[in-house]
């Protein structure tokens, strides 16, 4: 059914007894072509352009609770693509790209939102380095503003321009960055995929993998062996549990990164705002919520939650930086496991395992990256090579010496 | 050139000089700046920690804590700071020359670092003052559980902090890197108001 | 008189002080409540029944329930920058002058412009937005998502900066118990008899929970008296603390909780130093959580309604307030505690229409009951829908146990479906509720380590087990503790029978039937939701919004699971159970803040001379958490640059001198200091003699140059190590790492030194005769005595110690002079002084900065953490003689690729350019795109020894293409230029000056 | 959470640095295959789901590295060792 404006009046009209499920609750074949593992933002995109652009047939979703269970539903719903390094910038713009036709494309509204996110700053040092990025982003043709401290206060005036430990000295935004509905982005693509066939099977969890010679045959799960040449995990912080199953060591860490929503306001922030010294950012949701969040919790785990040192340092930064939300209560703080690469940067390769393709490393940036990722990990398994926008993501390079480290931070996973 | 003799500055000076501040009587706290304290770190070198605690015990008198710890004779105090490490603190002696002299004392059976000038110490006490420190260190202060004689590397409110109890009154001494002394300051004044405080030196 | 303008005031009764009236204004109106009152229970009173609009379809709403629990009575609370946005009134305690307004209306709460969404209800339903709005592309962001997110939000924030202080602190204690009900109660006074530390929290501002809203006799007495005299005893404890007005809202990792106290919201003004409220962190050994239960509402239509108010929550406004909330009352429920709320109000003098309860057979005591009340009792029927205008209830349609509708007058019903223990806190790690069949509620499975759950919160709701349970697992939390408990005599209470049959949905009802009420999430949405696809309990909640709003779903969860239940035909228990998540109920974000914001978000380190550095008037800049002075203006300088380039002219004339006492500095002692050093340095340190300093780079283990700085050898077994200032704690760490973790067996002892050693630079053709006026007569600091990278101890003024480097930063003649932190101040003054016939001249960061780039030292802007000894042009540097830090990894092809980009300068071809950090390099005639970036420019100056600007920047190739153009590419300044590629050190490139 | 540091007693998390997994070891660089043995060390893990053994820092206290065991699901601390074999 074509979701629009006629067919939800129509449908008004019948007293909406004539939905259909987004997605159809398959049950699992014996076969595939494609097994991805993980129905999350990246699973599911992953699979939808598999069909899509690749004309893959068979292709099913396992996910081993229900779609969108993972960080697509527990992110701070931010997309943006001011990146610094080349290895990075070309991949988030086309995920930008994409963002940017999704809705239309998936026949879903997923609430794009382009507000723009501000990244402030608070130093000489700080102004350089954002002048390099966004200058580098220019170079690939992505949009970026390097503002002043008075068009900062005149875009957000809110701000504790007169008694900040940190003054903004101006901003860089990225007119083009914004916002969107998180979870709408899973049942999208989901909805989308199952349009084409792709089978979505969730509460079916992996267990093992069948490899003959080096190859994949298929995987074992809680609901039974499904055989498939070709698998893809896009499992994100469980990247390691599963990949331990294959035989596999990455260098990957699991942590929790937490996110915060207040309670329901009327419009009071008109975009994305990033305190470039402190840990905090913030957007407010089109239901009125003030979605924030920091740093990861800076530690191993694979809790879906996080503690309260965290909280504290995110609101200090709030309030440090606009003193005007005191009053507003937070709502409710969850957590997410963050697959935390060596260099900050994701893995989008091939394994030592034939036909076993791994989609890992994302970082707190997996939001953003989803439908990008899905389009070059399904370019991956459809073709056996890496799409020309995520070729840096190679598993190899830590070994090369080829690192993407925007940050700087090294093999410290929990300072990215 | 010897007319230039120079005098050593309080880290506190400017710092405590608060308006509006509580003298009521029966004050919650009362803050005392300590600038007499003589101090150095001393650890033992590698594989003598029972040679130092041997020579510590002969020239001082005083029988090294295996914990954070504070342990006195006369005007002289080691306090337990990290395995086999110790703050020496000396009250009214020659800051300038503490660490040689400590040196001298103890031969070559510890390393010595003169940490005389690098901390800024404040004395407080009173009733309120547990409910004071309450508001910025996450350590239970409680007498069953703290008591004179245990000392404690932490922080308070985000500055860190080395602390230690001198009595029941309970009296604290409570020091911080120097260049932490304003910051420090202003919290416990911000957070000791509500009680009254009262400033013994200024 | 008082009780004319509180309409439904009962005249007696009540544990209000009807000797204090309260002044307050809703909506503008001016009313009057009494103390002890809530504004909730004071509008009751007050016959207010409309307090505020829904969410999403702006329904009228009326206050729901007498807790914290309430979804619909939200009001902005104070004003101004106190504005106080979705303030619940069942939760604000009356003070005079409280000033409050419904919110998420317009133009007034009576007439409500958007509560035309009523009528597109619907299109509105779950998920509406998902399938619309999407053409034309562009309008979504123009149109459509403006007007949804100005109907959305609730209440409006002040967008002032808070006024009010906030403060946290840490608490510790044996048992925490949590909720001071009778549960509570008993569990906090067996654990306190046993001699452990308790801390008993309640959010409310009196202790007794229910005891305050029912009528309960405990041991003879009442149930508030029983409570009086627990709370004495507990009070005269001095191994207890109570805490009222505090809420406990969440659990975290070894027993840590969070809770936030209420310090002045319930006063009418700022009281001088105290804060609006405190965060505790409290850890505890043994948590025992009393939180009660939280009646759930009946899904039927109009269930919304104002005037459809909980049943035990009638009771509390009869009961404990002494306010009626109808004056025709029905009651709803399907169990037998609801019909207590029929037993008050008649004992109250309240006439009762109805009652209404789905069972067919009840018991003859509660049919007498009826009779008594004098209502018409609908065993077997059940309130099909509710009806009325904005301003309240007016009808019920009954259907009876024979399938007949009947039509009662009421303008109240309360309703009752049975009770959900309030286990919030019992998920906040991660553990889920298993359904109890016998009581048909969830109840905790696996609660949090050192937490057990008694009484209601436990699904006892009997008031008899509530008091033996609550001191059961207070004897048990104090024994596991260390402290040893004997059980108290409970106190004898009366029968309460907890009947119940449930009844989660009323088929065949007309009218929107409520599930959230402050979402708007109808049973219709479920449906709805059911027949898309998203059956799972957290796509039902993300995809209706069910349970997100400000209480969580604390009335709603259960009965949403339940209706799915039924629609998928799986079990309760199969259908699941939604997380709470911290924290139980929502708390103001700058409590988590306290005492660290504005200008206290991180504390302030100031340098030894920053008193004189303020006297002269200088701006200080941040460094990490240090303030340093930027520069020192004179008189008529108005351009920063102006006076920075005095300082650098100045200094390289005659002398200048800069405090860099926030450099980090490490005594590093021990036997086998230099063999440590030499494992942590790229080049070698052990064969430093005594009395020399060297530079050295240290890498991380991935072979990227971590820090620099130089180390000199004081002693057989002392070497000092200066690090950069942002990087000293990271260094420190980095050392105790090799120390302790990779080479325990190295005879090395570390101490930081940074703070004890005031130090400035004093550089400059006349360094060398300034010192002399500070060096005592009998030290030698002649070029041949101390010579370039020379260090030495010596005493200055009189005696002073100080330690003596001849280093430089700014490439001249220069030494680093450090003496104990608290005679810098003597120290830098001195310097002036004896400076003075030298023309001694002050510089700050900047100048600092402008001279190590016109010497082309690297710094914070080329130290970036992707670059390598290599990349600065030190690969000669590292040592092939031994294992250091980073070696390995250095060695990896993408690290020691000769293509990589290296350190170079930049000079603008047209020398009046301004260069500007950030710019790109690319090919001259090259396209501006990626694949022709050959690097950046990291840091620029205007230098005044050379008269134009200069720049360091790392660009591919550099080191071979001196002498060659490119152009500087800055399209984000609109700036594009050529600029020339030369060595990075623009002045005295031999160092001749170092040396004389 | 809390830490129970050895020297110090229980402590505020706050108070502590992480650094990661405690049961990889510096390979000798000396090794024929130093440059493998050395990527495996500084970037390969384990990341199990479950008890783990890593290394924090008491940044705020006696400044000794610790090896913590603690259960990476349920955030569980079963103990803490100092980090250096010979403490003194």
């Amino acid at each position: 059914m074509q979701y629009s404006a006629f067919s939800l009046l129509k449908n008004a009209l019948t007293g909406h007894r004539h939905w259909q499920p987004a997605w159809r609750d398959s049950e699992p074949r014996s076969q595939y072509d494609v097994v991805i593992v993980g129905g999350g933002g990246h699973g599911l995109a992953t699979a939808y352009y598999l069909a899509k652009v690749h004309g893959v047939k068979n292709i099913a979703v396992l996910e081993k609770s229900y779609i969108g269970s993972g960080n697509v539903g527990r992110n701070t719903t931010i997309v943006r693509s001011n990146y610094l390094l080349p290895g990075n910038i070309p991949f988030y713009e086309w995920s930008m790209k994409l963002w940017e036709g999704l809705e239309q494309d998936l026949n879903y509204n997923a609430m794009v939102s382009q507000r723009g996110v501000l990244n402030l700053i608070h130093s000489d040092t700080q102004r350089d380095a954002y002048a390099r990025r966004a200058n580098a982003m220019r170079l690939h043709g992505v949009d970026s503003v390097l503002l002043d401290k008075d068009e900062v206060r005149k875009m957000v005036p809110f701000l504790n321009y007169e008694n900040a430990r940190f003054p903004i000295q101006g901003g860089m935004l990225q007119p083009r960055g914004g916002t969107v509905r998180h979870d709408a982005v899973a049942w999208g693509y989901a909805r989308a995929g199952d349009q084409r066939g792709v089978d979505i099977i969730q509460n079916c969890e992996v267990t093992g993998f069948r490899i003959s010679n080096g190859k994949m045959m298929g995987v074992e799960t809680t609901r039974g062996y499904i055989g498939a040449g070709k698998v893809g995990l896009a499992v994100a912080g469980n990247t390691s549990r599963v990949a331990t199953i294959a035989g596999l060591r990455l260098p990957i860490e699991s942590h929790v990164l937490q996110a915060f929503v207040s309670e329901g306001i009327k419009p009071l922030i008109p975009n994305v705002i990033t305190f470039g010294a402190g840990h905090f950012y913030i957007s407010q949701s089109d239901k009125g919520g003030l979605v924030f969040g920091g740093d990861i919790d800076g530690y191993n785990s694979y809790a879906q939650r996080g503690n309260l040192p965290t909280l504290e340092d995110v609101c200090e930064g709030g309030m440090a930086l606009m003193p005007m939300i005191g009053r507003i209560r937070l709502l409710r703080q969850w957590g997410g496991i963050m697959d935390m690469s060596m260099d900050g940067s994701p893995i989008i390769d091939k394994t030592p395992i034939d036909g076993l393709y791994l989609n890992a490393g994302w970082c707190y940036g997996g939001f953003k990256a989803t439908p990008a990722s899905g389009w070059c990990f399904a370019h991956l398994i459809a073709r056996d090579s890496p799409h020309e926008f995520a070729a840096a993501y190679r598993m190899d390079r830590f070994r090369t010496g080829h690192m993407i480290d925007e940050k700087g931070q090294g093999a410290q996973p929990n300072l990215h | 050139m010897s007319d230039l003799a120079l005098k050593p500055l309080s880290a506190f000076r400017g710092h405590l000089a608060f308006t509006g501040m509580s003298e009521a009587s029966g004050a919650g706290v009362t803050l005392e700046v300590r600038d007499d304290l003589a101090m150095a770190i001393v650890i033992a070198r590698k594989g003598r920690l029972a040679a130092l605690a041997e020579n510590v015990c002969q020239t001082y008198g005083i029988d090294l804590p295996a914990g954070p710890k504070r342990v006195a004779a006369g005007s002289l105090a080691f306090i337990g700071t990290g395995p086999g490490q110790f703050l020496a603190v000396e009250q009214g002696g020659d800051a300038l020359t503490f660490a040689s002299r400590l040196a001298g004392a103890l031969g070559d059976a510890a390393s010595i670092s003169d940490q005389s000038a690098s901390r800024a110490v404040l004395r407080v006490s009173g009733p309120r003052v547990r409910g004071v420190l309450a508001k910025g260190l996450a350590i239970d202060l409680h007498p069953s559980v703290f008591r004179p004689g245990d000392a404690a590397l932490s922080s308070i409110a985000l500055i860190g902090a080395h602390l230690w109890q001198l009595d029941e009154r309970p009296t604290y001494e409570i020091s911080v890197f120097r260049s932490l002394a304003g910051s420090f300051a202003e919290f416990i004044w911000s957070s000791a108001a509500e009680y009254g405080v009262t400033i013994d030196n200024p | 008189m008082a009780a004319q303008s509180q309409p439904a005031r009962l005249q007696s009764g009540g544990l209000i002080d009807r000797a204090r009236p309260l002044e307050f204004q809703f909506d503008g109106r001016k009313m009057t409540g009494y103390a002890g009152d809530t504004l909730a229970s004071a509008l009751v009173a007050n016959g207010v029944t409309l307090t505020g609009r829904s969410f999403k379809y702006h329904r009228p709403r009326g206050v729901l329930t007498a807790g914290s629990e309430e979804p619909n009575a939200l009001v902005e609370l104070r004003g101004g920058s106190r504005r106080e946005p979705n303030t619940k009134a069942t939760t604000v305690e009356l003070f005079a002058g409280l000033e409050a307004r419904s919110q998420n209306r317009w133009p007034s709460l009576t007439f409500d412009a958007l509560s035309v969404n009523s009528l597109f209800a619907p299109l509105l339903v779950a998920g509406f937005y998902y399938k619309t709005f999407m053409w034309p592309a562009a309008f979504w962001e123009k149109l459509y998502e403006p007007l949804i997110r100005k109907a959305a939000g609730l209440g409006r924030a002040s967008g002032l900066p808070d006024p009010d202080t906030y403060e946290k602190a840490f608490a510790f204690c044996d048992v925490l118990v949590i909720g001071g009900g009778p549960t509570g109660l008993m569990a906090a006074l067996t654990a306190c008899r046993a001699g452990a530390r308790v801390i008993l929290c309640d959010e409310d501002f009196g202790f007794g929970g229910r005891l305050l809203s029912e009528t309960f006799e405990i041991a003879g007495i009442s149930g508030a008296s029983w409570v009086g005299e627990t709370v004495a005893e507990l009070a005269e404890s001095a191994n207890v603390t109570l805490m009222r007005r505090t809420t406990v809202f969440g659990v975290y990792d070894t027993g840590t909780y969070g809770a936030l106290e209420r310090v002045g919201d319930h006063l009418p003004t700022h009281v001088p130093h105290q804060p609006r409220q405190r965060l505790w962190k409290i850890v505890a050994k043994r948590a025992v959580l009393a939180a009660g239960a939280i009646e759930r509402p009946i899904v039927f239509g109009g269930n919304d309604r104002p005037g459809a108010v909980m049943a035990a929550a009638v009771r509390s406004y009869v009961n404990r307030y002494a306010a009626v909330p109808g004056r025709r009352i029905a009651v709803f429920t399907n169990n037998d505690d609801g019909w207590k709320t029929v037993a008050d109000c008649a004992a109250a003098g309240i006439p009762v229409e109805a009652v209404i309860d789905p069972r067919a057979n009840l018991p003859e005591g509660l049919r007498n009951l009826a009779d008594r009340a004098g209502a018409t009792l609908f065993a077997g029927g059940r309130v099909l829908d509710a009806y009325g205008v904005s301003s309240g209830l007016q009808a019920i349609d009954v259907e009876t146990a024979g399938g007949s509708i009947v039509t009662l007058n009421a303008d109240c019903l309360a309703m009752s479906g049975g009770w959900n223990p309030a286990l919030a806190l019992t998920t906040h790690l991660g553990s889920r509720p298993v359904w109890r069949p016998d009581i048909h509620a969830f109840v905790a499975s696996a609660p949090p380590p050192g937490l057990e759950v008694a009484g209601a919160a436990n699904g006892s709701l009997a008031l008899a087990a509530c008091l033996a349970e609550g001191a059961a697992e207070g004897a048990k939390a104090a024994e596991a503790a260390g402290f040893s408990a004997s059980m108290p005599a409970i106190p004898a209470v009366g029968a309460d029978p907890t009947g119940m049959m449930p009844l989660w949905k009323v088929e065949r009802s007309r009218t929107k039937a409520f599930v959230d009420f402050q979402n708007d999430v109808t049973a219709k949405d479920i449906a709805i939701s059911e027949s898309e696809g998203y059956r799972s309990v957290e796509h039902l909640k993300r995809y209706t919004a069910l349970g997100m709003a400000t209480d969580q779903g604390k009335t709603a969860n259960v009965n949403a699971l339940a209706i799915m239940a039924a629609l998928t035909g799986k079990s309760i228990p199969e259908t699941g159970v939604t997380t709470f998540r911290p924290p139980y109920t929502p708390v103001a974000i700058a409590a988590f803040a306290g005492h660290h914001r504005g200008k206290h978000f991180r504390p302030t380190r100031l340098t030894p001379s920053h008193l004189w550095a303020a006297e002269q008037g200088a701006p200080f800049v941040e460094t990490g958490q240090w303030l340093r002075a930027q520069w020192y203006p004179r008189p008529g300088e108005t351009d920063w640059l102006v006076s920075v380039s005095r300082e650098v002219n100045a200094t390289r004339s005659g002398v200048g001198v800069c405090d860099v006492s926030t450099l980090g500095k490490i005594d590093i002692m021990g036997a086998d200091a230099g063999a440590f050093l030499d494992r942590v340095y790229i080049n070698t340190f052990s064969t430093l003699a005594i009395g020399k300093v060297r530079y050295g780079v240290m890498l991380r283990e991935d072979g990227i140059v971590m820090d620099d700085g130089t180390t000199a050898r004081l002693a057989d077994h002392h070497y000092y190590m200066s690090t950069t200032t942002v990087n000293a704690a990271k260094v420190m760490q980095h050392l105790e790492f090799c120390h302790q973790v990779l080479w325990p067996e190295l005879d090395v002892q570390l101490a930081s030194a940074t703070e004890q050693w005031a130090q400035f630079a004093i550089a400059g053709p006349n360094a060398r005769d300034t010192l002399r006026g500070l060096i005592d007569p009998e030290f030698d600091i002649s070029n041949e005595a101390l010579p370039y990278m020379g260090a030495t101890t010596l005493t200055i003024c009189g005696g002073l110690p100080a330690r003596l480097f001849r280093i430089s930063f700014s490439g001249e003649l220069a030494y680093e002079i450090a003496v104990p932190a608290g005679y810098g101040d003597g120290l830098i003054r001195a310097i002036m002084s004896v400076g003075a016939p030298f023309g001694v001249t002050p510089y700050g960061t900047e100048a600092l900065g402008v001279m190590r780039i016109e010497k082309g030292h690297a710094a914070g802007n080329e130290l970036n953490g992707t670059i390598t000894a290599a990349d600065l042009g030190l690969g000669r540097m590292m040592s092939t003689k031994k294992d250091y830090i980073g070696r390995v990894m250095a060695e990896r092809p993408g690290l020691a690729d000769p293509e990589r980009p290296r350190l170079v300068g930049f000079k603008p071809v047209d020398r009046a350019q301004r260069l500007r950090a950030g710019a790109h390099f690319l090919p001259l005639g090259a396209k501006a795109v990626a694949a022709n970036d050959e690097g950046f420019m990291t840091s620029v100056a205007f230098s005044p020894s050379l008269n134009h600007w200069i720049g360091l920047g790392y660009l591919k190739n550099g080191a071979s293409r001196l002498g060659e153009r490119v152009r500087a590419h800055d399209p984000v300044r609109g700036l594009e230029f050529e600029v020339e590629i030369c060595d990075p050190i623009f002045i005295d490139p031999k160092g001749e000056r170092l040396r004389v | 959470m809390r830490i129970p540091c050895p020297y110090c007693g229980e402590r505020d998390i706050h108070e502590f640095a992480y650094l990661g997994d405690a049961t990889v070891s510096r390979p000798d660089p000396a090794r024929n295959d130093a440059v493998q043995a050395f990527y495996e060390y500084v970037y390969l893990r384990d990341n199990p789901a479950g008890s783990f053994q890593e290394l924090w820092y008491h940044a705020a206290g006696c400044h000794s590295w610790l090896v913590v065991t603690r259960d990476t699901r349920t955030h569980a601390i079963f103990g803490a060792r100092l980090a250096s074999r010979e403490a003194s």
